[in-house]
């Protein structure tokens, strides 16, 4: 499985990663996306700026490992991983998970398993700031249960 | 000297992400929360919460574990990413 | 729920369609995209072509229905379904599935289940044009399974 | 004079997809796979497989109903898209 982990803090285009990564596939017949945005209204109404922290060094390891696990459980041809930190505004991507394989079920349920583990398990720490000030997010128990639906498999 | 992290809202409280300690022996991290926490109570209580992590050197441990003087500590509130 | 519904033999840039359906959302908070294209080996070997049939209006029809289907059961921004039907070759994109949602799990279950549809009730008829000539294609035993799993919801 | 459309591998035995035939009367489905049946054995047992559907203007229906002769009678094997 070919994979690769980008954390930056600068912009990223999304449809322009999806289209390299699929003009470099060689067999596969299904590539699943799934790219995050800051959205205009959040927890605390308007949101009019949203920051990632992470831990750097710390939080790519752990990516690195839940790449092992999906590697063990799909047979994929490759998957990519990017994630934006620092400061951004609405509608800006955050998060980009592309997984390429034969059949589409291993596409679909190996992007599905990283987004619930880079909501709930990754070293990512949000903030938005809102008409209230800086709010601290942490997930909803909807994210912590997601993840929890891989454990037992 | 100890490097100590502060990630999330934890480094709101600390006035800053990062902060160093010289440790003349080595400290358990709940020594080192209990020697935060008699110079800020707010910060103490926060890092002794339940859901918050440690990590020396990148590495996940629990508040028995020893710091040295060179060591990496970091505190990891509830992540949320993507 | 915004819904586009698009049967072409035109060639599509499956990139372009997710990057100006991005553009157009208001709220949502994740995309999730299904592109799916020809395999440079198929069932019986390498491919040189593959055929796509359907029938004009029927099949627009059924998918205008598993729309009224997913509408009812996720709240949804947006769907974008693409389907190509004639002649392509290796590599080719042949179907793409956008969807959009306020939160990620209804993106993620919305194109599931209308790549599963697509994949065994929409009306096409696939051919294989490989060594062994032309070859109808019928769903695999895994596509009438995956399917299935909707049909108790 | 009512179309019939032969889709998928269905349309390589037929010759084409599409055809004409010329109904005096209703007649059942059945009854047509019979008429086709008589001329080509092989399209006739294809058309009568379980897995092959029928379609009356657009609109799934059993082998029992009636077709007349402005009707666009389709047969549909077992699909396959994306």
């Amino acid at each position: 499985m070919r994979r690769s982990v980008r954390i930056s803090p600068l912009p990223f285009d999304p449809e322009a990663e999806i289209a390299a990564f699929r003009q470099s596939l060689e067999n596969a017949g299904g590539m699943v996306s799934f790219t995050g945005m800051v959205r205009p209204s959040g927890q605390d109404g308007a949101v009019s700026a949203l920051s990632l922290q992470h831990y750097p060094g710390m939080t790519e390891r752990g990516i690195e490992e839940m790449l092992d696990d999906v590697a063990s459980r799909w047979s994929l041809e490759a998957v990519l991983v990017i994630h934006r930190v620092g400061e951004m505004g609405p509608h800006e991507p955050i998060v980009l998970v592309v997984t390429a394989s034969e059949h589409r079920r291993a596409a679909f349920e190996a992007a599905d398993l990283l987004m619930d583990y880079l909501k709930s398990r990754a070293l990512f720490w949000k903030s938005e700031t809102g008409a209230q000030g800086r709010v601290w997010i942490e997930p909803r128990d909807e994210d912590y249960a997601d993840a929890a639906r891989w454990d037992e498999r | 000297m100890a490097q100590l992290l502060f990630f999330g809202r934890l480094g709101d409280l600390a006035g800053g992400i990062e902060r160093q300690m010289i440790l003349s022996q080595p400290h358990a991290i709940t020594d080192i929360i209990g020697l935060l926490d008699a110079g800020d109570r707010l910060l103490g209580s926060a890092l002794a919460e339940p859901r918050v992590r440690y990590a020396i050197n990148g590495a996940i441990v629990d508040g028995d574990t020893l710091v040295e003087d060179e060591d990496e500590l970091a505190f990891l509130p509830p992540v949320s990413g993507g």
